[in-house]
């Protein structure tokens, strides 16, 4: 292995306390994403993969097991700021508007303001929010509220970018625009992206690996590995390449169903 | 003090776990800052003594070193600035030693101040509630009534305290209520102000949900608008029950200040005994702790009903 | 006699029903709106005068217990002087700067506790303790450390506004949500970037709540401690001896501009929370 | 029995002895009275309780009780049990001062609250102005307690014969280190101590006759305090709720009063009236009472008591 | 024409007013919705679909046109209960469990006890989260909120469902299986469903009528009635009259954006 790999976990597992009695989110995960993987999660409602990212993140600890990212502790990564998070709700600040959203990580990450000027709006300009830079989050469709927070998660240009089903509440055409983007931006720079999606088309047309989750407790069954090339035009997804791959996603999803 | 005894006697091992524990729990860092406190205290004491005790010295022609100084500043009839164990044996022999039911019994005081805070601080969170719910819920009162109770709060209640107390007992009033009264006065005011932001702080969504349902205005304020205002209710009521008792001791003057904390305050003070000033003071001051941390319990078992989380 | 309650009573129910009224109205000219804002409030305070004024004349009660409020309106205008003495000697020094400084303190308390889970475990409960130091208790006191003239009623407002605010900022800081707090994490923002730029904010309608309560209880307390030795300026000095004197129509002089001022004040801090905190559902309007 | 509601001037101690003594021995209970006492304390204005309906009779200064008198509250003195003024101003020696003319650029501690108009009285006999400057004195509104004088914020303070001035001595200040302002030897004395009532209520036969039997036992009970003081300050330590006072303090609290008490059967003596009223009248430019007050003191009541 | 409209919309138009100018979020909508319709919005992000849903709802006042709901106004209608409302955001109550955030309405509405704990569980099961009913929202995933917010106003059981985007946070697997029970619930109880979603095969699989509309200010470009029956096994979506109308769809939604 000449690169150490991203994320890598090992044994990993996870069991929440609540009022009455513990949830095993995660059970005894291993997993290995290697640098400039595009990796999709995916799985049915409830089985782990936000809690995943979360440890990934260093926002939650499991209680079994071992994660490491870029060969660090996920605590030593995050303060390290390796990875950008856009979590499963826009989580915008109220008292903001858009543009100081985005700005927000630059800000703490202490850009020059020149340099905040120009990222926002090259990122707003990505996800179609040009021209919203001066509204408040309220004033915005829930749609826009995602895309801005996937706009502040670009903006500081992290090498690893956790998504927790960053376009699930768009449309079709500004999805099929931003996976486009994503690929492009991925293309470019080179960076490992792990990605949790619902939608096997999307997985399927973005990864180099699609994970499949079991529910309760959280387990992956499968792991498929990406046979299209880097490049990808959007009718790629009409090839007999890419329906086989998507039926084996399917019926993975519905083998780890099955089995509840 | 006998849980680091018996960890003395558990080695080494077991009393550095303990002491973590203690290090988590509230014991040890009180006392680390009691105790950093008591270190500045005792300095003042000192300090501010000094003058005076130099005075006497030098009224007397007395030779002095600085260890009768220092042992004299804190042993002081009338100090400027009492040493804390003087304060502690005045507290000691005024609730220990003396029969509660003596006149000269702190905790008799410290009982008379208490029930009248608890009354006003009682009818005071009532009506403060009921205020804010008017004022949430009718555009006339939001508009006419908040800004004169802010004026009302600015009037000096020492001020009137005298003549509130005649005009009740002109009525018939009197004995506990008045004094009740001053209390509830100061203590409405935070509870108004903090649910009036708490009926008013859950999210749009959350209002509109209810309005799909046709909810009544009750429906919507118990089911919504009550729970959502709870974080700021508490907090409201730990400044309340807090300036309840400022108002209760407040209101002990104009009812003739016979009995009670403030009473016994003005008692001292106008008789220069600053260590009794400063027991009645602790005395206060313990009370309005315990009062506050009861509210936070409170705060406690209701949030921990209510899901435990923000 | 009855005439004037009666009069009185029939002012207020046609004052009432004026404003029922008039908050009905709801009129979208945003001019218009302003002004009904306005008139509210005023009929409402002209009514409680006008039934003041009423009652005090219909039970002939004596002045000395309660003046009517033309006759603490002629003194205000005959007492001009010595209002603004007293105001300027009370209020924009006393008041103004032991507020800032109370507020101050408590707020850096707050930080303080916040910061350090040691301190919050340690200093909390003290700053709980400390919260119903008794005014008449600490008043004397203050007097004796920083002497008579204004520094020792700045000192008992700065005793009396420390609490509400340490409570606030305390609550507040830990009003935001998990979430926005997890998103700080994944930035692995220092602390101090979480403050400045989340928990704050996010503690603003809390801490606004202190700003508001303690607008009134600094003045009170200033005035308060006023009664314990002070020079022979000041709102409180005014007050405790003109009830010795029983010119009690000055005594309402004095509070009618502690409530001017007290009003004031509080106006000023809510127009500012508005403007600080436009974001919170409260003032979106919810 | 009837009802009477007597308000105090000042909290429970040996200057209102009379009265707890009167109570306490039986005297109210032989004129066939039930007697309640009310301590004042630092906010209790006593004309302002009489005329809220608070109290019956009140013990109250007359310059105050004339003040208020001209401010709407027809007050009359119905009884004086005590004759001389137990007032007077209090300097350290260290201070220089000799003689009322030291005062100049001087910080005096004064009780305000009503309190202030004999030491204004005598200070514009003086020439002196009250607001500061170098040519007049600073005034301070003092507080409950001697302590401006201890902590040396005053040059001066007010202090009654009967307390302050011992709580200064008992601070460790010799007596040779102090100099005294008696206001009696200033020839600026005003009447202390006096029972008063309100004039319209007097005009009632009934209440008239309360009146006569209760300044008729409390008389009894100053009297007896005066021959019995220590016996007397314990009755007051008795009734002290604040359990604040102190024996000692109190025994010679009453021994200090008895001697402002003597020479007092009770009754008004009308010369010591008009010196009052005299002396409240030559403030200058801001008297205390801007004229002679008419029918504020009777004898109607001492004359039936005694 | 038998039966009154469900929902009529005529010359609807709704402007914000911001801090930096008004934004026209409906322009000129004319739309009628038949009794037993499910009409399916779809629309590019922030064209006005939630902004329409809620001027039927009575939660946004039109700025010019006119809306009924069954004949009467929006707040008449509101009043009697006509509908349930299913938010974009799941907007639980953070200090209700799960059970109670579902008897809410219910409660509002003055079911019995008994029933309020008959319905909770059956449509908690009806969305899959039986097993759930004592956490708190907090305590669940994205995706169970969700269902957990659908659940809510499926409980009281109105003649006119309101849902935005409901499934948009679901994986396949559990969109499929509550696409099927929603068609099978308005199959069999004749309700009326106006349903906002991002999906073209969700919108045509369940629809009688799809409303494609276009951004800023939002406007209805078509409405494509379905041709397909009101029986629907999950695999009509493979036949070709499935696929033509999809395409339709896709067409009109291009077209819409186009002319931005
Ligand atoms: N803070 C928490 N406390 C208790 N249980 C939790 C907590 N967070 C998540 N869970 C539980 O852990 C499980 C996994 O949740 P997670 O959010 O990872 O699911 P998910 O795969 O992201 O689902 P979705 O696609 O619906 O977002 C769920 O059963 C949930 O109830
Ligand atoms: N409260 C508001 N104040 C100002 N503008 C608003 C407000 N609510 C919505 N808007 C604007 O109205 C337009 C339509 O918003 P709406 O929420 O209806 O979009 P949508 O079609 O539901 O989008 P999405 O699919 O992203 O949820 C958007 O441009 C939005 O910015
Ligand atoms: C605010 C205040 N006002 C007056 C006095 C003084 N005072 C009132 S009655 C009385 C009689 C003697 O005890 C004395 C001395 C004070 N101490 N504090
Ligand atoms: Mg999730
Ligand atoms: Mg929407």
């Amino acid at each position: 292995m000449a690169q150490a790999p991203v994320v890598e976990a090992r044994g990993l597992s996870l069991t929440f306390e609540t009022n009455d009695g513990p949830v095993q989110a995660l059970s005894n995960v291993d997993l290995t994403v290697g640098k400039g993987e595009f990796v999709s999660f995916i799985g049915p409602s409830g089985c782990g993969k936000t809690t995943f990212l979360r440890v990934v993140a260093d926002l939650e600890q499991p209680t079994a097991g071992h994660v490491s990212v870029n060969g660090l502790s996920p605590e030593a990564a995050r303060r390290a700021r390796a990875y950008g998070y856009v979590f499963q709700a826009a989580g915008l600040f109220p008292w903001r508007t858009i543009e100081k959203n985005v700005a927000l990580p630059l800000e703490i990450m202490g850009f020059s303001a020149a340099e905040q000027k120009e990222r926002v709006a090259r990122t707003l300009a990505l996800v179609n929010l040009t021209g919203f830079e001066r509204k408040y989050p309220w004033q915005l469709s829930g749609g826009m509220q995602q895309r801005a927070s996937i706009a502040r998660a670009l903006a500081f240009d992290a090498d690893l970018l956790l998504m927790d089903e960053p376009f699930g509440a768009l449309d079709e055409i500004v999805r099929d625009h931003l996976n486009e983007q994503l690929l492009k931006l991925w293309a470019r720079t080179d960076k490992t992206i792990c990605f949790v999606t619902h939608s096997i088309p999307e997985a399927v047309y973005l990864s180099t690996k699609i994970v499949v989750m079991s529910p309760r407790p959280g387990r992956v069954t499968d792991i498929i590995e990406s046979t299209l090339p880097k490049e990808r035009p959007l009718d790629i997804r009409e090839t007999p390449e890419f329906l086989e791959i998507a039926h084996r996603v399917r019926e993975g999803l519905r083998a780890g169903m099955g089995d509840e | 003090m006998s849980v680091t005894a018996s960890a003395a006697n558990t080695g080494a091992a077991p009393a550095a776990s303990l002491l973590r524990r203690l290090g988590q729990g509230k014991a040890l860092p009180v006392s680390l800052v009691v105790a950093a406190i008591l270190l500045i205290w005792y300095g003042f004491t000192v300090y501010l003594n000094t003058p005076w005790q130099i005075g006497v010295y030098e009224r007397a022609g007395a030779e002095w070193t600085a260890a009768d100084l220092v042992r004299d500043t804190m042993a002081q009839d009338r100090p400027v600035l009492p040493a804390p164990h003087q304060v502690v044996a005045e507290i000691w022999k005024t609730t220990v030693e003396t029969r509660p039911t003596s006149n000269r019994s702190l905790l008799k005081h410290a009982w008379i101040t208490l029930s009248s805070t608890l009354l006003g601080f009682a009818i005071g969170t009532l009506l403060g509630v009921l205020l804010a719910v008017g004022i949430v819920h009718n555009r006339a009162m939001d508009r006419s009534v908040m800004p004169w109770v802010i004026a009302s709060q600015t009037i000096p209640i020492l001020a009137i305290a005298p003549m509130i107390i005649v005009v009740l007992n002109a009525v018939g009033l009197s004995g506990l209520l008045p004094k009740a009264l001053i209390s509830t006065y100061l203590s409405f005011f935070p509870v108004v102000v903090g649910m009036v932001k708490g009926f008013r702080s859950p999210e749009a969504i959350q209002l509109d949900l209810m309005r799909t349902y046709n909810a009544s205005r009750p429906q919507v304020f118990f089911k919504l608008r009550w729970p959502a205002a709870l974080p700021y209710l508490f907090t409201s009521m730990k400044v309340a029950v807090a300036i309840s008792l400022v108002g209760a001791i407040v209101g002990e003057l104009p009812t003739g200040a016979v009995a009670g904390l403030g009473a016994r305050l003005l008692a001292g003070s106008y008789y220069g005994q600053t260590i009794q000033i400063w027991a009645a003071l602790f005395m206060a001051a313990a009370l309005a702790a315990i009062l506050v941390a009861l509210v936070g319990l409170g705060q406690r078992l209701v949030t921990a009903r209510m899901g435990g989380r923000s | 006699m009855n005439f004037a309650i009666a009069g009185a009573l029939f002012f207020w129910a046609g004052a009432w029903a004026l404003n029922e009224w008039l908050v009905r109205l709801d009129p979208r000219a945003p001019g218009l709106r302003r002004i009904i804002d306005l008139a509210v409030p005023a009929i409402f305070g002209i009514t409680l005068l006008v039934v003041w004024e009423g009652l005090v004349r219909g039970f002939n009660v004596p002045t000395v217990l309660l003046p009517p409020p033309s006759m603490i309106w002629e003194r205000i205008v005959g007492s001009l002087p010595t209002l603004w003495a007293d105001f300027r000697q009370t209020f924009l020094k006393a008041v103004l700067i032991g507020y800032a400084l109370g507020c101050g303190a408590g707020f850096l308390t707050a930080i303080a506790v916040d910061r350090s889970p040691f301190l919050q475990r340690g200093l909390l409960p003290l700053g709980n303790f400390v919260s119903a130091l008794p005014i008449i208790g600490i008043a004397p006191i203050m007097v004796m450390w920083f002497g008579f003239d204004w520094p020792s009623k700045a000192a008992v407002v700065v005793v009396m506004t420390f609490f509400p605010m340490l409570v606030n900022t305390v609550a507040g800081l830990s009003a935001s949500s998990a979430i926005d707090r997890d998103l700080m994490r994944t930035y692995a923002a220092s602390y101090w970037q979480t403050l400045f730029k989340l928990r704050l904010p996010a503690a603003g309608p809390f801490i606004f709540n202190a700003l508001k309560i303690n607008s009134t209880l600094a003045l009170i307390g200033a005035i308060v401690a006023e009664f314990f030795g002070t020079p022979i300026v000041g709102m409180g000095f005014r007050i405790s001896t003109e009830v010795g004197r029983m010119n009690i129509d000055m005594v309402w002089a004095e509070i009618a501009v502690a409530a001017l001022a007290g009003s004031l004040f509080y106006g000023i801090v809510a127009l500012v929370e508005r403007a600080v905190t436009f974001w919170h559902p409260s003032i979106r309007g919810g | 029995a009837d009802d009477l509601t007597l308000q105090l001037k000042w909290v429970t101690q040996a200057q209102f002895a009379g009265y707890y003594v009167a109570k306490d021995q039986g005297f109210y209970e032989e004129e066939d009275l039930n007697v309640t006492i009310k301590p004042g304390g630092p906010d209790i204005a006593p004309p302002q309780v009489l005329a809220g309906g608070g109290a019956d009779v009140i013990v109250e200064w007359m310059p105050a009780a004339l003040a208020a008198r001209e401010r709407g509250v027809p007050l009359v003195n119905i009884a004086q049990p005590f004759k001389k003024s137990g007032m007077m101003l209090t300097c350290l020696k260290e201070t220089g001062i000799e003689g009322p003319e030291d005062f100049r650029g001087r910080t005096l501690g004064v009780w305000f609250f009503g309190n202030e108009y004999p030491f204004l009285s005598w200070m514009s006999q003086l020439g002196i102005p009250t607001d500061g400057g170098p040519d007049g004195v600073e005034v301070l509104k003092q507080g409950f307690n001697v302590d401006p004088l201890l902590q040396k914020q005053a040059d001066c303070i007010s202090t009654m014969t009967y307390n302050e001035y011992w709580q200064v001595i008992d601070a460790g200040i010799a007596a040779e280190d102090l100099i005294t302002f008696k206001y009696e030897d200033q020839g600026v004395a005003t009447l202390e101590d006096g029972l008063y009532v309100l004039e319209d209520d007097l005009k009632d036969p009934a209440f008239a006759d309360k009146m006569v039997r209760f300044v008729r036992a409390s008389m009894k009970g100053w009297k007896w305090a005066e021959e019995n003081p220590d016996e007397a300050a314990l009755i007051v330590l008795d009734n002290d709720a604040t359990g604040a006072q102190t024996e000692k303090h109190q025994k010679r609290m009453m021994g200090e009063i008895a001697k402002l008490t003597a020479g007092s059967n009770g009754a008004l003596d009308v010369e010591d009236y008009e010196r009052t009223v005299d002396s409240l009248l030559a403030g200058g430019s801001d008297p205390v009472i801007t004229k002679r007050p008419e029918g504020a003191w009777t004898h109607e009541i001492t004359d039936k008591a005694l």
